[in-house]
């Protein structure tokens, strides 16, 4: 029983270590010299079709970006919780179908909300 | 086939409603004089039977003495065409009165010959150079114009 | 309550993957929707203008190539006939109808790049772009085994072509003739009723019929919005009065209209090729003309059907060597007076498709 | 109809915006007046490479020639020249070159196709700025390498390399596909004689 915490540890260190060595690459190959670092000011500032941006793109977006992304985010932590229940359908049996429906019903009746309320649309 | 309409016609139908305006006319073209070339170019657009809907091209050509400025007119119903064409003098500053209030086409050719030959066209709403930079020295499709290069 | 919003403007610059060359479109947008734009010209601007005036009419004939590059035969042609015009140079039989062939076969070069470029823009990231560029190398073989060149041809000449045509171009000329309409039946079969081509360019950047003719457009742009004008027909230069052919003119002036309408022009042009070859008579293809020629003083306007739109050249002379003004009607020029109007109130990614259908080429905008 | 003046209408000021331009341009074209000198003088230097660093030479430079990617820099007619070579029959991903990227931050080599006007110059140096290194050049085209056909002209750079250092030229107006291919395996082989000692890098 305890072998299986073994492998996920693993699992951890393997994941780790690939993103500490992806985020260090970059910079070890610069220590080395092997890559090139010539950073100037033209070189950092922000390309757009060779020209110079004009003015700032700071601004005030319309609300509607806003929303989508908060309407992906619930559904995206939904699915999120559907997937360990997929993979043990059987074992959990009747008692945990019901447990996903009440957790789906209660976002569904969010969405239902946004979608009568013309949140939707495109405008 | 395009029938181009000669200027001498054209001349004579305009003189009495336009007197005075008609420079010279010839069996190819129509000279009128820059200060009517609007009130000819909107009659020449709103007459039924003429009814010049389309404006093929703008031209602009140095001639040392004057500046010549060809308007080539056609009426897609119709299939008639006919050149116009205007005197326009005075090398430092010329002028001509601009035609986008008839045919929007008229827009960026006449910001081009603005921008290389130098002609202003007053009430045209964006006249600025449309090729080169602002602060170029000098309009290139003159004859005198030195190579800056 | 509406919430306020701020726009903030892009540059859709002159670098740019989709604008086909160097424009560039100063935009100003509120989030998503295109609110006002700005073309800026001249990241092009090669003087060809200026330096005409200072070579003499044969040296031109090159820099009438590159004016656009897509389909230089044609500006081959419009120079050529200008010329021929002002000073009344005849043309043999057999120099027509060759001209007449290469003519199409450019136009159908031209529509390819032209829908190609369309499709890329629309997202379907060159597929369609390769599969046109398939038949395109087959039409540029052709150009290559008469002129020797790939792209800017620089093959005809006053009172004629610079070479007759060689033997095994009939040949390959009657197989690509023959396989043609079944690539392009191919295009339409995966294009024409494709749900996501419709859904991007059905009513997408209406040019409504007053507005195409205020704004002098001309070629596939106009006929698009219903005008039925093609120089070919109205003013028959050349022999294209001894063909039949149709004029291909679409309904509304969106988008997809642009886009069937040069597939249509399409299968014209290979019909009228076909018309071609069986009268081509035989005979010589060049009449004399001196090197250093000098028209007559006088000035000429002469316009063809470019795949593009009318192309014209106003050519004045002074009896001497070098012509005394040498200007070119840029169909792509007028055809872009409108795009402001046709862009505002779309989405940025619509921008980009109404500046696709319209199918410009900076070499001859910016001259 | 009435035409209203287009010049009030965006919320920037055009002509402010065009004269700041216009004075980038003439800064530009006053100082291009010379070509900058070809990035080759390293060329010549003979580095004395011990084992180690010729093995990690010899991977840099192979895994750097055989995946150029270029920067779309598509002016004019060498556009469409190129364009034919990267299409299906004159194949360049055979090179590697598969992807054009639109961007320069991920691109390597610019192969610059077309005509250079004064008002495209600062752009173009800019692009090039914005590339990151190491990178390189391929001036495509008469007009490429001194402004071809269009040289006497008013706007016209003779030249890319009087705005960017170039390290390979390929001729021809356009030049055909295979002579562009022969370009960049000239440039392939002037990739492989890199070194990491080098000072330039």
């Amino acid at each position: 029983m305890l072998a299986d915490y073994g492998l996920i540890a693993l699992f951890l260190l393997v994941a780790f270590f690939f993103a500490i060595t992806t985020l260090l690459l970059p910079t070890t190959l610069r220590f080395l010299r092997i890559v090139p670092k010539k950073p100037n000011p033209v070189k950092t500032s922000t390309y757009e079709c060779g020209m110079q941006t004009i003015g700032k793109a700071w601004v005030q977006f319309n609300f509607r970006y806003y929303f989508y992304a908060l309407l992906f985010v619930i559904l995206d932590v939904l699915v999120v919780f559907l997937y360990p229940w997929a993979v043990e359908l059987r074992q959990l049996g009747i008692f945990g179908f019901i447990g996903v429906v009440v957790l789906i019903l209660f976002v569904v009746v969010g969405y239902i909300y946004a979608w009568r309320k013309k949140v939707l649309e495109w405008k | 086939m395009t029938v181009a309409l000669s200027g001498k016609e054209i001349a004579a139908k305009l003189q009495q409603r336009f007197p005075g305006s008609i420079v010279e006319s010839s069996e190819s073209n129509l000279v009128v004089k820059g200060e009517s070339l609007l009130d000819i170019a909107s009659f020449l657009k709103t007459s039924p039977d003429l009814d010049f809907d389309y404006l093929t091209a703008i031209t602009a050509v140095d001639y040392y003495a004057y500046f010549e400025v060809v308007y080539q007119l056609t009426s897609i119903k119709h299939n008639h065409s006919l050149v116009v064409k205007t005197h326009c003098y005075g090398r430092d500053n010329p002028a001509l009165p601009s035609v986008v209030s008839l045919w929007r086409g008229a827009d960026f050719q006449e910001r081009e010959i603005y921008d290389l030959m130098g002609i202003r066209f007053d009430g045209h709403p964006n006249m600025k150079r449309i090729f080169l930079w602002e602060g170029f020295k000098g309009y290139p499709l003159r004859k005198d114009f030195s190579n800056g290069n | 309550m509406a919430i306020k919003t701020e726009p903030f403007v892009i540059n859709i610059g002159p670098q740019h993957p989709s604008t086909h060359g160097v424009f560039r479109m100063r935009t100003t947008l509120d989030g998503e929707v295109v609110v006002d734009m700005e073309p800026v010209f001249g990241y092009l601007h090669r003087g060809v203008e200026k330096l005409a005036e200072g070579r003499s009419y044969k040296q031109n004939i090159p820099l009438s190539d590159r004016l656009d590059y897509i389909s230089s035969m044609t500006n081959n042609q419009a120079y050529v006939m200008a010329v021929e015009k002002l000073a009344e140079i005849p043309v043999p039989e057999r120099a027509e109808y060759i001209r007449v062939i290469m003519a199409e076969l450019q136009r159908i070069a031209n529509h390819l790049i032209a829908v190609g470029a369309f499709l890329n823009d629309c997202g379907a990231f060159m597929t369609p772009f390769l599969y046109m560029f398939r038949e395109r190398e087959k039409i540029i073989d052709l150009f290559d085994m008469v002129c020797g060149q790939r792209l800017l041809y620089n093959y005809m000449r006053f009172g004629g072509v610079s070479q007759d045509i060689p033997e095994e171009f009939l040949p390959a000329l009657k197989t690509l003739v023959n396989s043609m309409p079944g690539f392009i039946d191919e295009y339409d079969q995966l294009l024409a009723q494709n749900e996501i081509l419709l859904a991007r360019s059905k009513g997408v950047g209406i040019l409504s019929k007053e507005l195409a003719i205020n704004i002098s457009a001309s070629g596939p742009v106009l006929r698009a919005s219903g005008v039925k004008r093609d120089i070919r027909k109205v003013d028959p230069y050349s022999v294209y009065d001894r063909f039949e052919f149709d004029i291909p003119t679409g309904t509304v002036g969106d988008a997809y209209d642009r886009y069937w309408v040069r597939i249509q022009e399409m299968r014209q042009s290979v019909r009228i090729i076909k018309q071609a070859m069986k009268q081509l008579p035989s005979g010589e293809v060049l009449t004399e003309v001196p090197l250093r020629l000098r028209p007559p003083v006088g000035e000429v306007y002469g316009h063809i059907e470019a795949p593009k739109g009318e192309l014209g050249f106003y050519l004045v002379s002074d009896n001497s060597a070098n012509p005394y003004r040498w200007h070119v009607r840029a169909p792509s020029l007028f055809n872009l007076t409108a795009l402001r109007d046709m862009v505002i109130g779309w989405k940025l990614a619509d921008a980009i498709i109404i500046f696709g259908s319209i199918d410009i080429t900076m070499g001859e905008v910016d001259r | 109809m009435e035409v209203e003046d287009i010049t009030k209408r965006y919320i920037y000021s055009a002509v402010e915006l065009d004269r700041a331009e216009g004075e980038m341009i003439e800064a530009l074209k006053a100082g291009s007046q010379q070509p900058i000198p070809d990035p080759d003088k390293w060329l010549e230097e003979k580095l004395e490479r011990n084992i180690i660093l010729t093995t990690v030479d010899g991977l840099l430079n192979w895994a750097r020639r055989s995946s150029l990617w270029t920067v779309l820099c598509f002016p004019a007619c060498c556009a469409f020249e190129f364009i034919a070579t990267a299409a299906s029959r004159f194949d360049i991903s055979r090179f590697g070159m598969e992807i054009l990227r639109a961007s320069p931050r991920q691109a390597d080599l610019m192969i610059t196709a077309g005509t250079l006007t004064r008002k495209m110059a600062p752009q173009v140096r800019r692009i090039y700025d914005q590339m990151a290194e190491p990178k390189w050049v391929i001036a495509m085209g008469a007009c490429g390498i001194s402004g071809g056909i269009f040289t006497g002209s008013y706007n016209v750079v003779p030249g890319y390399n009087r705005i960017i250092p170039v390290d390979v030229y390929v001729p021809g107006c356009p030049p055909r596909p295979e002579a562009l291919l022969y370009g960049i395996r000239m440039l392939q082989k002037k990739i492989s004689q890199r070194s990491l000692l080098q000072e330039g890098r």
